[in-house]
């Protein structure tokens, strides 16, 4: 509701972004500091407070929600397996892991000497624990959805564990990154964090500040800082002042705009927020159901020219429901299949019986600027063809409870991260009956396809599966695909090592000072 | 209380609100530019012949923004003190004259409301009306109730006991128009006075709630609203924060001093 | 001692006012805290869920009557959001709000004083004009526009204070006192020239009454009339002026925290509202009112002790 | 001791000048006193200001001297003056009301004095401050110390104010109207404390006041001024013997003297009516033989009858007798004085009688259409905001029925019967002056027919002059439109003139007395 509360910074974490777990396992184009080459002579120790949009939502690792909550806790906790910089999943807890053939057991084999903050070695009992508290399924759904599907966890011996699926998924390991926690530690783990990342958790004054400290004997490459403070200012107006001011030193996700203005004193790292930023038409409303009507929208608005206005040109394009990071998947031709030309949509529109257009309203969270002025742009776009919009700034608990939980909207422009990297997170949202498929699209096509992909054994097969699905979304106009928006990270020139990570967090572990 | 300094608000005044109302209505007409509409490649321009008050980050032109967002204002604020005003002298009429259990019970409904800070009120009604211009002017209205009522009611009880009041009591003058006809045309400067400061408060208070982004929402234009993304563009664009705060001030310097000048022209009540 | 009781009873009616109208307000604002917690993938089952383990459906009455029954046994409940007691949530906010508070509201007093006194010891000479027209603008500054000036001005260019380096009293009360001076100026500079101006009136008219004249005539100087007599009665009205500006000033705390990245009760009160976490709005909201409240009956008592002449109403 | 030499003072008003002093000389020798008289703009203040050093900024002096001792005053700077003020000149003033600080305790703004002037110890100066109680005899001194002015009557704050200008023991004390604020027994008592200090201390008095009567008891030399200047001067004797000048006559002759009446005590109501139709007779007598009308002998009608009147004063639940069993009837056309000490009751009698204090009981009939009042502030009972005309045709507006014409000719034809000019219809209050604005209060009452009055002190406020002319109304409006009036006064010379018979206010009962 509070127009500050999520702010810019916002546009890229939970709170704007519908929380499905995924992220690619290649690095995307956007680039960032490519080669990590230590530019000064690093100098070990030191503390750095790094600016967050909203405050956690909490430290239970298995309960946190929001993404940017995810972002903060990747730093304390640690699951069998782990993303590296470039997306693909390392042996973390687990020193090495096997699938059986028929892809139902995963068994994995703990690391020696990998020990909580609080000093505790890791056994095998911890992780079946940490494992069985995300799949338990007493009052409904799991922790974590993707784990329905596991049958048992059996310790075999003091350290190694094994998984056993009722059904077959050779992509189950995305699911491996779930927290290791301390046994019988639920109740106390939000007070007391522990975990086995490279910071332990330190002090918190909510609404205000979480403090992190290194964990030294961590099993891994040791973090270089002493000292991380994750900082909350609300409101995006001031990250640049608090920025040059030398309270923060560290805000990532700023828009170009802002980084213009952090002209010297400070690095600025060039990635993409990992969101599918799209018009979401609202499939089942009059006369959006017209699937002509649809595509006549996407030929009228053009994401280039958002992109221009929104960032310089800044972000990158997509044509369907799928980031340019999942290169695996991607399916590139679909980017530019609606070429903008507005008499094709004025056609579409008259086939359609809507000759003179129609008014659409756009419903978006106001606190989010850059939705909002993409808002703005496809209103000026939409009106060379009669489509007269009317733009309808909600607050996001507004937002989440009509648009997202009861889908009372005709068209919202939002972005959607993926939680884990499997492509299929990002796909599995549109099945007919899906339960957060908020567009209300349905497409028999689509939903046999998708379940010839998750049931599909080889790895090609699925892959071309996942490609049709997304032919199927751009054909039929599911939504109006335009960009995922350029993220730009501000690191004061003292600090250095920052990486983009395919996923949304932010390791802290990589940063070092230097003179 | 005729000091030379005085009789000067009363002129300048009256001269700095009629300028800024004008601009403000040629505004409502006609504006130099379309406030929302955004040219990229005119990011952060400084003030020039074309664009008057130079661009903001979207490249929007100030000038038109400002014309629009003080609008907006001007509209809030004198909706405010028109329901507050309103509501405030009836109720504080009837308090004042008449007291006891009446008095005692709205007064201490209105110091409830006043404990409320103005914010708060308007973030709690406008979170069930929803935002919006018309809602944000009702809030505040409603906040803005128990300050008037408290000045008129002081006023009338002050009144209440005069010679001449008595005297229309024994004539046999009908109360409601010793109220309105006898004592508040007594009551006129100080009101008229309380009235221009209940409008400076309204117009600074929309624009903290729209700094907040209570208020206005986007994509319509607000002083507040303006003054809060110009922060970040402190450095290479002052010119946002300059002229939004500039305006405001202004138009709550010019209604002021006429405030002033009113109550040194007329005599105040007092 | 009447007055006290009576003072101290029309406390509690405007508290259980104040309180009621929040309850009774959150009732009708769109939004539900349950599934604010949950987030996007809780489902209809878990949404419902969670409202009854909060209790949540439990009718209005009785939620209102529990939540006072708590409240005055000092419990206000644990927050929804931060899982967390209320108490400790803004236990540790209050100082910060209260401290800036007492700060601004000293700082009223003491400038609006000086500059009156002054002003009126050099009535129409260059002075009193000057003060007359700085006053007048600085009346129509917004605080938080102020903020914005003192960042750009103190913060950015001269390097003064480190903008959003809030520093928290139990690290080092000298920075957290010294950083807390520009917001609070912020918010103070607005009220003190409204408070200046009324001052600057009300001695003015004392110095017609005739008491000046009949300290004049035992031989006192000029400042040692305004000082000794006239200031004692001049500064009832603006007492009861700075009465009600309890409620704006806090109120301007809400903006101005947020310029200066201040942790105060204000920002948890909006982000509060925007999260609908009843509980840690319903406590702020009566706190505010109570601190008001106080302020007000402060100002009365220091108003009935300097002025005899009022009996007790 | 006093030697003030061709003193002239003028104002600077908005550029135009005022003469207020022309060329005033006198001499004042040590231990007498002498008294100024002159109307209100004489300058008998002004130069009183003058001599004490508080004249304002605003009055320029252009000439003369004032030497005390031999030292002009007028050369003195500042600070020499200052020393002078309080220890060589004490001052007291008119109204004891505002005079005395009301936020500091009595004894502290006596003391004031001496911690300017003496160098004494905080035990010495609380001494001479009693002692200076003592001489100006206010009882319980130490109790007084510790009271705020508030806590006094009018007498005692006239009587403190004066032990404060003479704690010094100054050569010359100046009395600005001490006494005309105060009833008659106080003012005595002043007047014969003001001989004493005289006498004791051979401390020189410099008396102003416009109450001739009262300058004939106190001093032993009499200046008259008019308009700026000295008009004439001489001792007591001579002036009030055989006054030189045309003015000083009028002065003289305008002082309303008692003619020798002596009043009976303890009449009943039978007697009252007795009397009251003999005095009908009587006053039917003295008005036939001036222009020989012919008066209609009948029984006079009855105005307003009071029965056994009880008055309270409800305070809270506590309710307090103010009145006891009062009786009395007013007729037509005859003149009532009500007197009695503040305090006595006289008040709350009159708010009984007009319907304003509803706790009574007993009987009020009023035999004639609402009752009217005059007040005694003029400045206060006439609407600021509105025309002359409109507050006259108000009473008529309330009766209804009467065109706007008919309203306007009869406001016009009262306004005459009031002796004011037509043009006053469309002036406002502040146009007119106190004497003026009383007219129209009276004026007004008329207008609604009603044949009686209550006037309350309407001349207390106005010049001796004024108040001659005033008179002539009211009994000429008594004798041509029978109207009666209850005349509260303290001021005996003008009741003993104007009235028939007097109800005296003492002891919660009423007593009536006949000339």
């Amino acid at each position: 509701m509070k127009r500050k509360v999520t702010a810019i910074l916002l546009v890229l974490c939970m709170a704007s972004s519908v929380v499905l777990g995924g992220c690619s396992n290649d690095k995307n184009e956007g680039g960032s500091a490519t080669d990590n080459e230590l530019s000064k002579n690093p100098v070990e120790g030191g503390s750095i407070v790094v600016g967050i949009s909203q405050d956690v939502d909490g430290l239970d690792p298995h309960m946190a929600e929001s993404a940017g909550t995810r972002e903060v806790l990747f730093n304390i906790y640690e699951g069998l397996v782990k993303p590296d910089s470039d997306g693909v999943l390392q042996d973390a807890v687990a020193s090495d892991h096997g699938v059986s053939e028929d892809a139902k057991v995963y068994t994995f084999t703990l690391r020696e000497g990998v020990k909580f903050h609080d000093g505790n070695e890791v056994t095998a009992e911890d992780v079946k624990y940490s494992i069985e508290r995300c799949a338990d399924t007493s009052n409904g759904e799991p922790l974590v959805s993707a784990y329905s599907i596991i049958e048992s966890v059996n310790v075999l011996d003091e350290n190694t564990v094994e998984i056993r699926l009722s059904e077959p998924d050779t992509e189950f390991l995305f699911n491996m990154t779930t927290a290791i926690i301390p046994k019988d530690s639920a109740r106390t783990i939000d007070a007391n964090p522990i975990g086995t990342g490279p910071f332990a958790y330190s002090s918190r004054n909510e609404g205000d500040s979480i403090t992190l400290k290194k964990n030294e004997e961590y099993w891994g490459e040791k973090a270089h800082l002493d000292e991380v403070v994750f900082k909350v200012v609300a409101d995006a107006d001031m990250l640049v002042s608090y920025l040059k001011g030398g309270s923060l030193d560290m805000v990532m996700r700023l828009t170009n705009a802002q980084a213009a203005e952090l002209t010297e004193g400070f690095r600025i790292e060039e990635g993409t927020m990992n969101l599918v930023q799209a018009l979401y038409l609202n499939n089942a409303v009059e006369p959006l159901n017209n699937e002509k009507v649809r595509r006549a929208l996407c030929y009228a608005i053009n994401p280039d020219e958002i992109m221009d206005m929104m960032n310089d040109g800044k972000g990158v394009r997509i044509g369907t429901h799928m980031l340019p990071g999942y290169k695996a998947y991607y399916n590139g031709e679909l980017t530019n299949y609606y070429g903008q030309d507005y008499e094709k949509a004025k056609e579409l529109l008259k086939e359609a019986g809507y000759e003179d257009g129609f008014d659409l309203e756009i419903t978006v969270s106001a606190a989010d600027q850059p939705h909002v002025d993409t808002a703005q742009v496809i209103r000026e776009q939409l009106k060379n063809i009669g489509v007269n919009v009317t733009i309808n700034p909600v607050e996001w608990e507004y937002w989440l409870e009509e648009v997202y939980g009861n889908r009372n909207f005709e068209s919202t422009v939002v972005g959607v991260d993926a939680k884990t990297l499997s492509a299929r997170s990002l796909l599995e949202r549109f099945k007919s009956d899906g339960g957060s498929n908020f567009i209300n699209f349905s497409d028999e096509e689509y939903d046999e396809v998708l379940s010839q992909a998750i049931a599909s054994m080889d790895g090609e097969g699925q892959t071309k599966c996942y490609m049709k699905l997304q032919e199927i979304l751009t054909e039929k106009a599911a939504s109006v695909y335009i960009q995922d928006l350029a993220s730009l990270v501000a690191l004061r020139d003292d600090f250095d090592g920052y990486e983009f990570y395919p996923l949304y967090v932010q390791d802290m572990a990589k940063i070092y000072r230097v003179e | 209380m005729k000091y030379k300094g005085h009789s000067h608000n009363f002129t300048l005044g009256l001269g700095i609100t009629v300028f800024m109302v004008a601009l403000i209505l040629l505004g409502f007409l006609w504006t130099p530019y379309e406030p929302d509409a955004m040219q990229g490649s005119l990011k952060l321009n400084a003030p020039s012949i074309l664009h008057l008050f130079g661009t903001d980050q979207f490249g929007r032109d100030i000038f038109s923004r400002v014309l629009v967002g003080a609008g907006s204002t001007l509209v809030i604020a004198a909706g405010t003190i028109l329901i507050g005003g309103l509501a405030g002298v009836a109720l504080g009429a009837v308090c004042g004259y008449f007291g006891g259990w009446l008095d005692e019970g709205v007064m201490r409904v209105c110091d409830a409301l006043a404990a409320f800070p103005s914010v708060l009120l308007a973030l709690v009604i406008i979170s069930i009306a929803g935002s919006g211009k018309y809602k944000v002017m009702v809030a505040l209205g409603i906040a803005f109730i128990p300050s008037f009522a408290r000045i008129v009611r002081g006023e009338f009880m002050r009144l209440r006991e005069a010679d001449f009041v008595i005297g229309a009591r024994l004539i046999g003058v009908p109360t409601p128009r010793i109220l309105f006809v006898h004592i508040l045309p007594n009551i006129l400067p100080s009101l008229l006075s309380s009235l221009a400061i209940g409008f400076n408060n309204a117009a600074l208070a929309e624009a903290g709630l729209s700094y907040l982004g209570i208020g206005v929402q986007p994509p319509d234009a607000s002083l507040g609203r303006m003054l809060s993304e110009s922060q970040t563009y402190l450095a290479s664009g002052v010119w946002c924060a300059a002229f939004p705060g500039v305006f405001l001030v202004l138009l709550v310097l010019g209604v002021g001093l006429l405030g002033e000048g009113i109550l040194d022209r007329f005599g105040g009540g007092r | 001692m009447k007055y006290v009781i009576k003072k101290i009873l029309g406390l509690i009616i405007t508290l259980l006012i104040v309180s009621m109208l929040t309850f009774f307000a959150f009732e009708l604002i769109p939004g539900d805290p349950a599934r604010s917690i949950l987030g996007t993938d809780g489902t209809l089952e878990q949404v419902q869920a969670l409202r009854e383990e909060m209790g949540l459906n439990r009718p209005l009455p009785q939620r209102y009557g529990e939540w006072v029954f708590n409240f005055l046994h000092g419990d206000m409940g644990n927050s929804y959001y931060y899982q967390k007691s209320v108490q400790d949530l803004i236990g540790d906010r209050i100082p910060i709000t209260v401290a800036m508070t007492i700060l601004s509201f000293s700082m009223i007093l003491v400038l609006s004083v000086a500059v009156s006194i002054f002003s009126v010891r050099y009535a129409n000479r260059l002075f009193d004009r000057i003060f007359l027209i700085v006053d007048q603008i600085m009346m129509s500054v917004p605080p938080f526009f102020i903020g914005i000036i003192f960042t750009a001005v103190f913060g950015l260019t001269l390097h003064w204070f480190t903008p959003g380096g809030y520093v928290s009293y139990e690290k080092d009360v000298g920075g957290f006192i010294g950083y807390l001076i520009l917001p609070s100026l912020a918010i103070a500079l607005p009220r003190a020239a409204m408070a200046a101006k009324l001052l600057r009136s009300s001695l003015l008219d004392e110095m017609q009454k005739d008491y000046v004249r009949t300290a004049y005539s035992r031989g006192n100087g000029p400042w040692r009339v305004l000082l000794h007599h006239v200031l004692k009665n001049g500064i009832l009205p603006v007492i009861t002026f700075l009465g009600m500006t309890a409620a704006d000033i806090i109120a301007n705390s809400i903006v101005v925290e947020q310029v200066f990245g201040i942790p105060g009760v204000g920002r948890m009160l909006i982000s509060s509202i925007s999260k609908r976490d009843y509980p840690v709005v319903e406590a702020i909201i009566v706190l505010i009112a109570v601190v008001t409240l106080v302020m007000n009956i402060l100002v009365d008592a220091l108003y009935k002790k300097l002025d005899k002449r009022i009996e007790v109403i | 001791m006093l030697d003030v030499e061709r003193l002239s003072i003028h104002f600077e008003d908005r550029g135009r000048r005022e003469e207020a002093v022309k060329n005033v000389s006198f001499q004042l020798a040590d231990g007498k006193i002498l008294g100024i008289v002159g109307e209100s703009g004489s300058g008998k203040t002004m130069t009183a200001l003058t001599i004490a050093g508080l004249k304002k900024q605003r009055a320029v002096i252009d000439g003369g001297s004032v030497c005390l001792d031999g030292v002009d005053l007028l050369t003195l700077d500042d600070a020499q003056m200052r020393s002078v003020q309080g220890a060589r000149i004490g001052m007291i003033f008119q109204e004891p009301m505002s005079a005395l600080n009301p936020t500091m305790k009595i004894g502290k703004q006596l003391e004031e004095v001496l911690v300017l002037h003496a160098k004494l110890s905080k035990e010495e100066r609380r001494n001479k401050v009693f002692a200076a109680m003592e001489d100006v005899e206010l009882e319980n001194p130490r109790e007084l110390y510790e009271k705020y002015p508030h806590e006094l009557s009018g007498g005692m704050r006239q009587r403190a104010m004066l032990a404060a200008a003479i704690v010094c023991r100054p050569k010359l004390l100046i009395a600005d109207e001490p006494t005309t604020a105060l009833d008659v027994q106080t003012q005595d008592g002043i007047l014969g404390l003001l001989k004493k200090l005289n006498q004791k201390y051979g401390m020189s008095i410099l008396f102003i006041s416009h109450n001739l009567r009262v300058v004939e008891k106190l001093c032993g030399r009499v200046l008259v001024m008019k308009s700026g200047e000295v008009v004439e001067e001489g001792s007591v004797e001579a002036i009030f013997g055989n006054p030189q000048t045309e003015y000083t006559r009028e002065l003289i002759a305008a002082i309303p003297d008692a003619c020798g009446k002596n009043w009976k005590d303890g009449a009943t109501v039978e007697q009252d009516e007795a009397v009251a139709e003999e005095i009908a007779v009587w006053q039917g007598e003295a008005v036939a033989d001036e222009n020989a009308m012919e008066k209609d002998v009948l029984e006079p009608k009855k105005v307003l009858e009071v029965c056994h009147l009880n008055a309270y004063y409800r305070e809270g639940r506590v309710r307090r007798q103010i009145l006891q069993d009062v009786s009395f009837t007013l007729h037509e056309g005859e003149i009532v004085g009500l007197v009695g000490g503040s305090g006595s009751g006289k008040t709350t009698l009159c708010k009984c009688v007009l319907g304003l204090l509803k706790e009574y009981d007993g009987v009020v009939i009023h035999h004639t259409k609402r009752p009217q009042m005059v007040f005694q502030d003029p400045y206060g009972s006439l609407n600021p905001r509105k025309t002359i005309g409109w507050i006259l045709e108000e009473p008529l507006k309330v009766q209804g029925g009467f065109s706007k014409e008919e309203r306007r000719r009869k406001a016009e034809e009262m306004l005459e019967r009031v002796h004011l000019p037509k043009e006053f219809y469309k002036r406002y209050p502040k146009e007119l002056s106190g004497g003026q604005r009383q007219r129209v209060s009276i004026a007004t009452a008329l207008m609604t027919g009603t044949k009686f009055i209550l006037a309350d002190e309407p001349l207390s406020a106005l010049d001796v002059t004024v108040q001659a002319q005033m008179i002539e109304l009211l009994k000429e409006l008594q004798e041509k439109e029978k109207i009666c009036y209850l005349f509260v006064s303290h001021d005996l010379d003008v009741v003993h003139l104007l009235c028939d018979r007097v109800l005296k206010v003492e002891g919660k009962t009423v007593t009536s007395m006949y000339g």
